[in-house]
């Protein structure tokens, strides 16, 4: 699927405004606005605890936002429609996969749950491409933590989501696993899909992504794009942000 | 909240006091002093005079927890959830008076604690219930999950009183009949001065409960303020 | 509408797949169902109290524990290595997956009664055979009920620390309508009384099972939430 | 027919569970008063 195939209002894949989520005393996301072009691939850096995967949760439509918009691939995620979830795929640490199925009964399954037309082709292919078709007959449970986390990204891209999420996917990696996946989304980002990832990573998350921000209490200190920013000064301020756990927004790292 | 404001609810809060301790005051003259022994049941009976406002006090309270319920899972609002919580918990204090006021009735009176009997049996089980949705509310930690499943359970939990009742009902019964409100209409079966006595403690129950209410309501909140405040500090340190 | 049955059936069929590959599900649940049978059975002395008297009571504490069981483990799988946030990121109304989840809750849950009555028959010494379907009416009428709200409540059980404990606790008191309901019942049936004398009963459970459906499709998006 | 002490006792049970709840709620507010004017000291010290 290319990624304006579907009539959109704007040409931005992700469009944040004022977004908050608090309950009670607790603010996860506070006052987020941004926009990402189609095709852009967002890196988002901070502390734990900063509401990254709050944020990555509220526009993905699994939990709703306290006040203001995000509009996600054209559509308004606060209505939680079903369409919308159809344009995103969703890549975090935990696999979402069913460790007592096959990976071929896995991707049928959530085909099927997608709708797609025929489930068990596209299955095979999505195997295929993540190069699990050899195993495709071992149950889940026995596959290692890369293999696991290529096939969630098999089971993330089965529908051909224009925007991806990824919440923190080199986490519990080693270094080739973590190479395979960096490779497939230079691929996806060649293929122009927008993605919008969070990460601890600061060289891995600054070596592909167009532009970067630094989220802190809840908001963005920092949202810039790559090219204004040098790496060094950058890792100072992460850093600094990390320790501090502080806001600081108006800290400029050039 | 502005000082003013504050001064001003403390008063409100004051004039409560002294209405429900006036209240309770009256019906306790009422129970020991006004009201007539009863001829079958002998002095006994004037345990119904705060057994029945006490059960009424319950009930009203589990009706206020599926009422904020219903309207937290429509406006996600903490202040419907504060209200939830807060009415569960005085409600189950109250049921446990019931279950405890009950039995020592029926002891004299059926000459066993415990009979199975409909209402005793259904008052029971909804004791179990909202105890098990305190526990709900105990076991997880603040955060809008706890307040959207605790408002499912206090849905659930109300919606199952009618199934409950003729349940048990059918099953058996030995509770007297409700004298209040017969057949033959509102207050036929009692003593005038005896329905007088009950509606005073009726109205000075429901007054403890709102007083309970803005106690509890006011411990949520405190701690609501300090655990914001505590939040601030960890941030700013 | 289309697409909602074909996830439904969806998810049926994955939690099938799953279960004929493992086969923990069902021999769990069998097998502590026939022992908690067996445990009544040595604390109930049957040469003084009538079989079919207490029967019915024995019979339908086994379905519900070891039903219980049957719950927490179907959500445990989905739990396990965040699969329901898998299912709940598929463009699938909530719904769908309570119901997928209903229906194979349901369905397991069947299948382990329909092996449990034999035994249960050889067990009392009662002859089922003659009453077999009004039994098997209030057995589905009963099972639906329970598991309508089991499954709702153990999709809300299963974010706790404390699932194993929580779900009985706060399934029990909200079951104790339906269970007094299926047990009288179940009890006159195998008396020999026919259907049509406890139609207040079956009433009761039947607007049970409804209102509490009713109840889950209203609040599932509630709890169903990250 | 003398079932006074019965009606005590249970006098004796609501009165004072309801006197017990609400002394233990008093006790509790003013506990969680007290913390959080310590809190809010030390919050404008540190600023």
């Amino acid at each position: 699927m290319v990624d304006n195939s579907k009539p959109s209002p704007s040409d931005n894949a992700i469009e944040v405004r004022q977004l908050r989520k608090e309950f009670g005393v607790l603010k996860a996301v506070d006052g987020v606005s941004f926009d990402l072009k189609h095709g852009e691939f967002l890196s988002i850096f901070g502390p734990n605890g900063a509401g990254k995967t709050t944020l990555i949760k509220i526009l993905t439509g699994l939990t709703r936002p306290s006040s203001g918009t995000a509009r996600v691939a054209g559509y308004e995620v606060e209505e939680g429609i079903p369409a919308m979830r159809r344009e995103i795929g969703v890549i975090s640490h935990s696999s979402a996969l069913y460790a007592d199925l096959t990976p071929l009964e896995n991707l049928i399954f959530f085909g099927k749950m997608y709708g797609l037309e025929h489930p068990q082709e596209s299955a095979q292919t999505a195997l295929e491409d993540v190069g699990l078709a050899p195993r495709r007959h071992d149950r889940v449970r026995t596959f290692s933590r890369g293999m696991l986390q290529r096939l969630s990204i098999a089971r993330a891209i089965l529908h051909e989501p224009s925007i991806l999420f990824l919440d923190e996917p080199f986490t519990g990696l080693d270094i080739h696993a973590s190479n395979v996946l960096k490779e497939h989304l230079q691929t996806l980002h060649n293929k122009k899909r927008t993605i919008l990832m969070t990460t601890h990573d600061v060289s891995c998350g600054l070596e592909m992504c167009d532009k970067v921000a630094l989220q802190v209490m809840g908001q963005f200190a920092f949202f810039e794009d790559i090219k204004d920013i040098v790496k060094e000064n950058f890792e100072t301020l992460y850093f600094d942000a990390v320790r501090n756990n502080q806001f600081t927004m108006g800290i400029r790292p050039h | 909240m502005n000082p003013d404001a504050v001064e001003e609810k403390q008063e409100e809060g004051n004039i409560l006091v002294w209405l429900t301790g006036f209240g309770l005051l009256m019906a306790m003259i009422g129970i020991f002093i006004y009201v007539p022994t009863e001829r079958t049941e002998g002095v006994i009976q004037r345990i119904m005079y705060f057994h029945v406002p006490c059960a009424w006090l319950s009930f009203f309270a589990f009706f206020v927890v599926f009422i904020c319920s219903i309207l937290f899972l429509w406006k996600k609002d903490r202040e419907w959830d504060i209200y939830a919580h807060a009415s569960a918990g005085i409600g189950v204090v109250f049921c446990s008076l019931v279950l405890i006021t009950g039995p020592i009735w029926a002891r004299p009176i059926w000459g066993a604690w415990w009979v199975w009997d409909a209402r005793l049996t259904s008052t029971l089980i909804l004791w179990l219930i909202y105890v098990a949705y305190l526990m709900l509310r105990a076991q997880s930690d603040a955060g809008s999950m706890r307040a959207r499943y605790a408002a499912v359970l206090g849905i659930v939990g109300f919606l199952n009183i009618p199934f409950i009742h003729f349940s048990v009902l059918w099953w058996r019964t030995f509770h007297p009949q409700p004298k209040v409100i017969t057949n033959e209409g509102i207050g036929k079966g009692m003593d005038p001065s005896m329905l007088a006595t009950l509606g005073l403690s009726l109205f000075a129950f429901t007054l403890l409960y709102f007083l309970l209410m803005g106690e509890r309501v006011r411990q949520e909140k405190l701690k609501d303020e300090i655990d914001r405040l505590k939040r601030e500090k960890l941030y700013s340190s | 509408m289309n697409l909602f049955l074909s996830q439904v059936s969806a998810i049926v069929w994955k939690d099938f797949v799953t279960e004929l590959k493992t086969r923990e599900l069902f021999s769990a649940m069998f097998i502590f169902a026939l022992l908690v049978i067996l445990i009544f059975i040595f604390s109930v002395n049957l040469s003084i109290v009538k079989a079919s008297e207490v029967g019915p009571g024995i019979l339908w504490v086994a379905f519900l524990f070891s039903g219980t069981l049957g719950l927490n483990r179907s959500f445990v799988l989905e739990k396990e290595n965040g699969c329901l946030m898998g299912l709940m990121l598929a463009p699938a109304d909530r719904t769908a997956i309570y119901f997928g989840k209903l229906i194979s809750n349901l369905v397991f849950l069947s299948i382990m009664e329909l092996f449990i009555l034999p035994l249960f028959m050889i067990f009392f010494n009662i002859d089922l055979i003659e009453y077999l379907l009004p039994l098997l009416l209030v057995i589905f009428l009963g099972t639906l009920g329970f598991c309508a709200l089991g499954t709702l409540l153990s999709s809300l059980a299963s974010n706790l620390k404390t699932r194993e404990i929580m779900l009985p606790i706060l399934l029990y008191p909200l079951l104790v309508p339906i269970v007094i309901g299926v047990v009288r019942m179940t009890g006159q049936i195998l008396a020999g009384e026919p259907l049509s004398g406890m139609m207040n009963w079956i009433g009761l459970t039947a607007s049970f099972d409804i209102i509490y459906i009713g109840v889950s499709i209203m609040t599932i998006d509630h709890i169903l939430e990250e | 027919m003398d079932n006074l002490g019965f009606l005590f006792a249970a006098n004796v049970c609501v009165w004072g569970g309801i006197v017990f709840y609400v002394y233990t709620l008093k006790q509790r507010n003013r506990a969680l008063e007290k913390d959080l004017d310590l809190l809010k000291e030390t919050l404008s010290k540190e600023r």
